[in-house]
C-alpha cells in the first residue's frame, strides 16, 4: 500500500490529533462491538431474568430498580430480552457476512483474474441480483423461504453475495493491471496459486473494510426483517422483533422501543466506526 | 530594465513529521525576456519545488519559501498576498506541467479552459473568451481548431493535450513561463514538435523561459544558459555551450557520462550510490556522499565561484573552480 | 547460417479488439502486432525501438504467452512456443524470463524479498527448506543487493533497488533469454546507468539473450547489437545497431533519430517544425503506414504496403524507394 | 441524447426480462398450495380445483411463465388473491405516495449532502469535516424503523409538532406536506449520509488531481476552482451514488411507510406478506424491479451529462 513511498511528492500528512482520533475510532468501535459480542456470549449467565418468563402482574412497567429496561406487554424483562436477542442478531450478521464474503470474493475473484465470457456472465448476474433493493431481496427471500434462522441466515447472505462479487472483482480486475501479476504468470506460477497467493492477499484489507460494514448492514436487514414480523418466530428474542412490540405500545410504553433500538444503534456505530478505521488504516488515499 | 523573472536566496522548506527539510537552499537566478534558462537534476534534487516556489502553488501547511525574493514582472510573490499572487498567476506568468494527460480537466471543453484565464484576468465575456481562445489554438497550431473548441481533452493525443496546455499558459500573454518537464511524456518526434512551437512562441512573444528537464539533450537543443541542482542546491550554473564544453563540477560531469548516446562507441558511466533521502542529507556538500573528489573540506557547504575567470559560468565545490 | 537462432519469430500477428462508444459500444480492432518475424542468436542482445503505441510491448507479451497470438509461429530452441502444452510452457517458463517497466507494480508489496524470491524456485522445485536462503542471498549478491535484503518488503527500496529485485527475479530461474520491457525507463540517469551495467554483467557472465525493448535510440545503441524498428505493428528497419543509427535508411528511422536530443548543442536537434502525428492505431493508413509523414512518399507508398528486405550489409527495410535505389 | 436514452432503454429490457424470471421463479417456490392458503384447508376439493383454474394454476409452468410475461407486456399485473381487486389499481392509488416520499428524500439528501461533502473536503480535518463525519457515521448507522421511533417520540409523543399518524388528512395539501416532513427527513437522513461520504471523497480525490493545479495556475480564485473544477468531476461518482442507493432508498421507504402509517407501496407489500396473497407480492415485485431499473436508466443518462468522456468516447 505504500509502495510509492519513496519517491514523488511529499503527501499530505496529518497532525498526530487528527491521526489519533482516527485511531481512536478504530479502537472504540471495536471496543463497542467486542463487548457486544462478549455480552452476547455470557447472556444466559448475565441475563437477570430468563427472557420468556412472563409475569402478568407486571405489564408494561416503566424501567426501575429490578427491571432496568422495563418490561414488555407480556410482563417480560426487556433487558434480558435484549441481551438475548443480541446472541440472534450478532449471530444471523456475523454468519451471513461470513457465507457472503467466502462465497462472493471466490467468484468475483475468478470472475475478475479470467475475465472474458465468465467476467460477463458473473457481472451481468450481479448487475441483476443487485437491481433489487436489498432489503425487498431479503423480505421476499424470508417469505419464500419461510421464516427461521437457516432461512434467514442464507437470505441474507444471498443479497450480501453479489456486492461481495462486485468489489472482489473490480479488485482482481484493478491488480491485473499491475505487472506482478504477469510477473507471476511469467514465472509459472498455476492461477490458483496467483489467485489465493497473491491475488487474494492483497484484496484483503478492501474485503475485512467492507465486511465489517455488510456485517452492520445484514444486522439491520435482519432486525428490520424482525420488526416487520419476518425473523426467527416469537417468543424467541431478536431486537428488531423487541422494537416492533414497543412500537405496538409506543404511546404507552416509549421505553419499550427504545432500549432495543438503541442496542441496534450501538452496534451499527461500533461496527461503521471499525469499517471507517480500517479503511482510513488501510488505504492512505482515503485516509487523506 | 528589469528581467521579468529575479529569484534572489530563496529557500524552500517542507515539515515532514515535525521536522524541516530544505528541499532548495539559497538558489538565485533571473531570466531575461527571450531567454530560456533550463534547471536541470534527476528527482529529487528540487527543481520543481522551485518552480512552485515561483507560482506560489506549492502544496499549503506543507512547503512554504521560508527565505528569499522572487519577483515576476515586478511583483514580489513571496511578499505579496493571495489575491495578489491569484492576479499574477495565468497573468504574468504561466506554467505548463509534464502529464498532458492529466493536467486539463476532463469535464471542460478544451476552448473554455484555454479561454478561462482571459475572463478572470481581463474580464472578457464567455464569447470574447471563446472568440480569443480559437486564436490561440490555431496559434498553437492545433488542426481545425474551430471545429476543435468544444471537444474535450480525452479526444486529443497526447502531444495535442501540450499545445492545448501552452495555449493556456500563454492566454494572457504573460512575461514569463516556466516549463516543467513539459515533454517528458510524449515521444521523441512529438517532443521535437513541442520544443519547435515553444521556442518560436517565445521567440515572438519575448517570453522569459524556466525550463525545468532531467533530459541535457533537450538542454542543449533549446536552452541559452543551464542550471545544474542536485539535493536541493545549485552546483553549476553556465551558458549552454560553456556547459557542455567544460562541465566542472564533479556531478555534472557524472551526470553527463551517465547519458547514453547515439553516436558513443562507449556505454553510459554509472554515477555510485543514490541522491540521499531528506532526513540523511549530509552536512555541507550534499553530493559529497558520491564523488569520488571528496575531501575532509567538503562538510562545510562550499560557495559558488567562477570558472576560469568566467563570471558567468560558477561552480559549487571546494575542489574544483577558481580559488 | 550454422547456428540455430535461440528465439524465432515468424510473421506474429496480434490484434485487438477495442470497444468505444456508449452506451451501446462499437467494436474496432487495432492491429498490434501486423506480421512480425525475427530472430535472436544465444547470447544475443536484440534492441526493440519505437514509439508508444507501435506493438513493442505487445511483441513481449505474446512471444511469452501472456496474451494469445492470432497468428503466426514462436519458436524457443525449436519448441513451438505457442502450441506448447501446459508442462510444456512451464519448461519453457524456465527459459524465458520478463523484466519490467515499472519495478513498484512489477513486485508485490505483500511480500518480502525472500518469499518474491523464493517462490519461483519452490514452485519450480529447484530449491527449498534450507538450501532457499543461501541461494535467494546468492542471486540478491549477483545483482548487487545485500543479504539484509532479504527481509524487507519491496517499499523499502529506491526504485534502482527494485529494479535489481525485478532482475533477481527474472534470473532466478537460470534463464537463456530475457525480454526487457523499457526495464530504464522509470528511472533516472545515474541509476540508469547503474542498471544497464549490471544487465551487461549478468549478460556477459550468464550469457544470456535478450530483448531489450526501448523507445530511447541512445540506450539501445548503447546496450544492444542488433536492433529492429517499429512502427504501428510493423517492423520498418532491422539491423546491426551501429549501422542502423549512424546511416538509418527508413525516413522513420532517420526521423526517430533526428528527433533524439543529444547532449551536445553542436547537435541541437533541428527545431524545424514538421507536423503530423503517429496515426491512430485503430484506423492505421493504407500502403506504408508512415506514409502521412513521409516526406519522400509517393503514390505507391500509400497503396502497396512495402515488405522488409534485405539491403547492402546486414540491414534490411521496408521501404519503396530503397528497393528501386 | 435521445438516441443515447433510447438505445439505453433496448439494453435495458434483458435485465428486465431476467429480473421478472426471477420474481415469476421466486414466488411459484412458495412452500404449500395457494389454494389452501387462500380456502383454508378445509375446503373441497372441488373449490380448490376451480379456484386453481381460475388463477391458472392448472396450466404447465411454461404457459403460466407466457401469460405471466404477456400480462405485464400489457400493463396488467393481474388480480389479488384476497381482495380480487386488480394490482394494478391498487399499485396506482398508493405510488404517488411513495414516489413524493422518495423524491423528497432525494431532495433532502442532495440539499444537505453536497453542500456538507464539499465543506468537509475543502477544510480537510476542520470542524466541517469531523461534522461530516460524525453525521454521515451516524446516519449509516441508523436503522431506518429506529430512526423513524426516535423521530416520532421526540418530534411527534413529546413536542407535537407533527402528526403521529401521516396518513390523517392527506387532501388539504398543507396537511399532506405536513405529513411529509418528518417520513421524508427519516429517509433522508440515510442519503444525506451517502451523499456527504461520496461528496466529500470524491472532492478529495478531485482536489489532488493535476489539473487542479492547473486551474490554480491560470490564478482562479479557490472558489470557482472548488466549484467549477473539482465539483464538476466529483460530480461524477455522486451521480453514481444517488442512482445506486435510490434502491436503497425504496426499501428503506417501505419502514419508514410503516413506521409513519403513510400509505404506499411498502405498506402494500407488508399487507400482501401478511395475507400470503401471492399474487399481490408479485406484482408488487414487479414494480419494484420496474422502478429500479428505471432508476438506473435516469442515472446512465445522467451520467452522460455529467462525463463527457462517456458520450465522446
Amino acid at each position: 500500500m505504500s509502495l510509492a513511498a519513496s519517491s514523488g511528492p511529499p503527501s499530505r500528512r496529518h497532525s498526530r490529533l487528527t491521526r489519533l482520533t482516527r485511531s481512536m475510532g478504530l479502537v472504540i468501535g471495536l471496543a463497542v462491538v467486542v463487548l457486544m459480542i462478549v455480552a452476547a456470549l455470557v447472556a444466559p449467565w448475565i441475563a437477570p431474568f430468563d427472557p420468556d418468563d412472563q409475569d402478568v402482574l407486571l405489564i408494561l412497567s416503566a424501567p426501575d430498580a429490578t427491571h432496568w429496561f422495563g418490561t414488555d406487554a407480556f410482563g417480560r424483562d426487556v433487558l434480558s430480552r435484549v441481551l438475548w436477542g443480541a446472541r440472534v442478531s450478532l449471530y444471523v450478521g456475523f454468519v451471513a457476512t461470513a457465507l457472503g464474503i467466502v462465497i462472493g470474493s471466490a467468484i468475483g475473484i475468478v470472475a475478475g483474474f479470467y475475465g472474458g465470457l465468465i467476467d460477463r456472465a458473473v457481472s451481468a448476474s450481479t448487475d441483476i441480483l443487485l437491481s433489487f433493493p436489498q432489503l425487498i431481496m431479503g423480505l421476499l427471500l424470508v417469505a419464500v423461504l419461510g421464516a427461521s434462522l437457516t432461512n434467514l441466515i442464507i437470505a441474507i447472505a444471498i443479497t450480501a453475495v453479489p456486492a461481495f462479487i462486485r468489489m472482489a472483482r473490480s479488485s482482481a480486475l484493478a491488480m491485473r493491471e499491475r505487472d506482478f501479476i504477469d510477473a507471476c504468470r511469467v514465472l509459472g506460477y498455476s492461477d490458483l496459486r496467483i489467485m489465493a497467493v497473491h491475488i487474494l492477499p492483497n484484496s484483503l484489507d478492501e474485503l475485512v473494510v467492507m465486511a465489517s460494514l455488510w456485517m452492520a448492514s445484514a444486522i439491520r436487514t435482519e432486525s428490520t426483517l424482525a420488526f416487520i414480523g419476518l425473523s426467527v418466530p416469537p417468543p424467541t428474542a431478536t431486537w428488531g422483533g423487541i422494537v416492533r412490540e414497543g412500537f405496538d405500545n409506543l404511546l404507552d410504553a416509549p421505553w419499550l422501543a427504545l432500549f432495543p433500538s438503541l442496542a441496534i444503534l450501538i452496534v451499527m456505530i461500533g461496527l461503521n466506526m471499525v469499517g471507517d478505521g480500517l479503511r482510513d488504516a488501510t488505504d492512505p488515499r482515503a485516509a487523506t | 530594465m528589469n528581467a521579468p523573472l529575479i529569484v534572489d536566496g530563496v529557500t524552500t522548506s517542507i515539515r515532514l513529521d515535525g521536522q524541516r527539510h530544505d528541499v532548495v537552499r539559497d538558489i538565485s537566478f533571473q531570466v531575461a525576456a527571450r531567454e530560456t534558462l533550463a534547471l536541470v537534476g534527476e528527482s529529487g534534487c528540487g527543481k520543481s519545488m522551485t518552480a512552485l516556489s515561483i507560482m506560489g502553488l506549492l502544496p499549503a501547511g506543507i512547503a512554504s519559501v521560508s527565505a528569499g525574493k522572487i519577483i515576476v514582472d515586478g511583483i514580489d510573490m513571496v511578499a505579496a498576498d493571495e489575491t495578489v499572487r491569484e492576479s499574477v498567476r495565468g497573468n504574468r506568468i504561466g506554467m505548463i506541467f509534464q502529464e498532458p494527460m492529466t493536467s486539463l480537466n476532463p469535464v471542460l471543453p478544451i476552448g473554455f479552459q484555454v479561454g478561462e484565464a482571459l475572463m478572470q484576468h481581463q474580464g472578457l465575456s464567455r464569447s470574447a473568451a471563446r472568440a480569443k481562445a480559437l486564436d490561440l489554438l490555431e496559434h498553437v497550431r492545433i488542426p481545425s481548431a474551430a471545429r476543435r473548441l468544444d471537444d474535450y481533452p480525452h479526444q486529443f493525443s497526447g502531444g495535442m493535450r501540450q499545445r492545448v496546455m501552452i495555449a493556456l499558459a500563454l492566454a494572457c500573454g504573460p512575461k514569463v513561463l516556466i516549463a516543467d518537464e513539459p515533454t517528458t511524456a510524449l515521444d521523441v518526434t512529438i517532443q521535437r514538435q513541442v520544443l519547435a512551437l515553444l521556442a518560436d512562441l517565445q521567440a515572438r512573444e519575448g517570453l522569459a523561459v524556466l525550463l525545468i528537464t532531467h533530459n541535457l539533450g533537450v538542454v542543449a537543443s533549446v536552452a541559452d544558459r543551464v542550471m545544474v541542482m542536485y539535493g536541493g542546491d545549485v552546483v553549476e550554473s553556465a551558458d549552454v555551450k560553456d556547459f557542455f564544453a567544460r562541465p566542472t563540477h564533479p556531478y555534472s560531469v557524472a551526470l553527463l557520462a551517465a547519458m547514453p548516446r547515439i553516436d558513443a562507441t562507449e556505454g553510459p558511466q554509472p554515477i555510485p550510490g543514490q541522491v540521499p533521502s531528506l532526513d540523511a542529507m549530509p552536512s555541507g556538500c550534499r553530493f559529497q556522499s558520491r564523488c569520488h573528489l571528496r575531501q575532509d573540506v567538503c562538510s562545510t557547504l562550499p560557495p559558488l565561484k567562477p570558472v576560469a575567470g568566467n563570471p558567468g559560468h560558477q561552480v559549487r565545490c571546494w575542489m574544483r573552480g577558481d580559488t | 547460417m550454422t547456428r540455430a537462432p535461440l528465439l524465432d519469430i515468424r510473421d506474429l500477428r496480434k490484434t485487438y479488439r477495442v470497444k468505444h462508444g456508449w452506451p451501446i459500444a462499437r467494436t474496432s480492432h487495432v492491429r498490434a502486432l501486423d506480421g512480425i518475424s525475427l530472430s535472436v542468436m544465444p547470447g544475443e542482445v536484440l534492441g526493440v525501438v519505437g514509439e508508444s503505441g507501435c506493438g513493442k510491448s505487445t511483441l513481449a507479451r505474446v512471444a511469452l504467452r501472456l496474451q494469445p497470438a492470432d497468428g503466426g509461429d514462436v519458436r524457443f530452441d525449436g519448441v513451438n512456443v505457442l502450441a506448447a502444452s501446459r508442462s510444456e510452457l512451464r519448461q519453457l517458463r524456465r527459459r524465458m524470463q520478463m523484466i519490467f517497466q515499472d519495478p513498484s507494480s512489477s513486485l508485490d508489496g505483500r511480500q518480502r524479498i525472500i518469499e518474491a524470491l523464493g517462490e519461483p524456485l519452490r514452485v519450480h522445485g529447484l530449491a527449498s527448506g534450507a538450501s532457499l536462503r543461501p541461494t535467494v542471498a546468492r542471486l540478491l549478491d549477483e545483482v548487487g543487493l545485500p543479504a539484509s535484503a532479504l527481509d524487507r518488503y519491496p517499499h523499502e527500496f529506491s526504485g534502482g533497488q527494485r529494479q535489481r529485485i525485478g532482475i533477481a527475479r527474472a534470473l532466478a530461474l537460470g534463464p537463456d533469454l530475457i525480454f526487457a520491457d523499457e526495464p530504464v525507463s522509470a528511472l533516472d540517469v545515474s541509476v540508469q546507468a547503474q542498471i544497464l551495467q549490471l544487465l551487461g554483467t549478468i549478460r556477459a557472465t550468464r550469457n544470456l539473450a535478450l530483448v531489450f525493448i526501448s523507445h530511447d535510440l541512445a540506450v539501445v545503441r548503447a546496450f544492444c547489437q542488433r536492433v529492429v524498428v517499429m512502427y504501428l505493428g510493423r517492423i520498418v528497419e532491422s539491423g546491426d545497431v551501429g549501422e542502423v543509427f549512424s546511416a538509418p535508411k527508413h525516413p522513420y528511422t532517420q526521423l526517430l533519430k533526428a528527433s533524439s536530443p543529444e547532449p551536445n548543442p553542436a547537435k541541437k536537434i533541428a527545431l524545424s517544425f514538421q507536423e503530423g502525428e503517429p496515426p491512430s492505431p485503430l484506423n492505421p493508413p493504407t500502403g506504408c503506414h508512415f506514409h502521412p509523414r513521409c516526406p519522400l512518399a509517393v503514390d505507391r507508398c500509400r497503396q502497396e504496403a512495402p515488405v522488409l528486405r534485405m539491403v547492402a550489409g546486414q540491414g534490411a527495410v521496408a521501404c519503396h524507394l530503397t528497393e528501386t535505389g | 441524447m435521445l438516441k443515447f436514452a433510447l438505445k439505453r432503454l433496448l439494453l435495458a429490457i434483458p435485465t428486465l426480462w431476467a429480473v421478472l424470471t426471477i420474481v415469476f421463479v421466486l414466488i411459484r417456490i412458495v412452500p404449500g398450495d395457494p389454494t389452501i392458503v387462500i380456502l383454508g384447508d378445509q375446503a373441497s376439493e372441488q373449490a380448490r380445483a376451480d379456484l386453481r383454474e381460475k388463477l391458472g394454476l392448472a396450466k404447465s409452468i411454461f404457459s403460466q411463465y407466457i401469460d405471466f410475461m404477456w400480462q405485464i407486456a400489457h400493463g396488467d399485473l393481474g388480480r389479488s388473491l384476497a381482495t380480487n381487486r386488480p394490482i394494478m389499481s391498487d399499485v396506482l392509488s398508493v405510488l404517488p405516495y411513495t414516489l413524493e416520499l422518495t423524491l423528497a428524500s432525494l431532495i433532502v439528501g442532495t440539499v444537505i449532502g453536497v453542500p456538507l461533502g464539499v465543506l468537509a473536503a475543502e477544510k480537510r480535518d476542520g470542524f466541517a469535516d469531523w461534522f461530516a463525519r460524525v453525521f454521515s457515521l451516524a446516519g449509516l448507522s441508523f436503522p431506518a424503523f429506529v430512526s423513524g421511533i426516535l423521530l416520532l417520540i421526540v418530534f411527534s409523543l413529546k413536542l407535537r409538532w407533527f402528526p403521529v399518524i401521516s396518513s390523517a388528512n392527506l387532501v388539504d395539501p398543507i396537511e399532506r406536506l405536513r405529513a411529509l416532513v418528518l417520513p421524508a427527513l427519516n429517509l433522508g437522513l440515510l442519503m444525506v449520509a451517502y451523499v456527504t461520504r461520496v461528496t466529500r471523497s470524491g472532492m478529495l480525490k478531485a482536489l489532488g488531481e493535476d489539473y487542479i493545479r492547473t486551474a490554480r495556475s491560470k490564478g482562479l480564485p479557490s472558489r470557482i476552482v472548488v466549484w467549477r473544477h473539482a465539483f464538476r468531476n466529483a460530480l461524477v461518482p455522486v451521480v453514481t451514488v444517488v442512482g445506486l442507493y435510490l434502491g436503497v432508498l425504496i426499501g428503506n421507504a417501505v419502514l419508514t411507510e410503516i413506521v409513519f402509517n403513510r400509505p404506499g407501496i411498502g405498506k402494500l407489500i407488508v399487507t400482501a406478506l401478511n395475507q400470503r396473497d401471492y399474487t399481490l407480492l408479485q406484482g408488487l415485485m414487479v414494480v419494484t424491479a420496474f422502478a429500479v431499473v428505471l432508476a438506473n436508466i435516469l442515472t446512465d443518462l445522467t451520467y452522460g451529462l455529467v462525463d463527457p468522456r462517456v458520450k465522446t468516447e
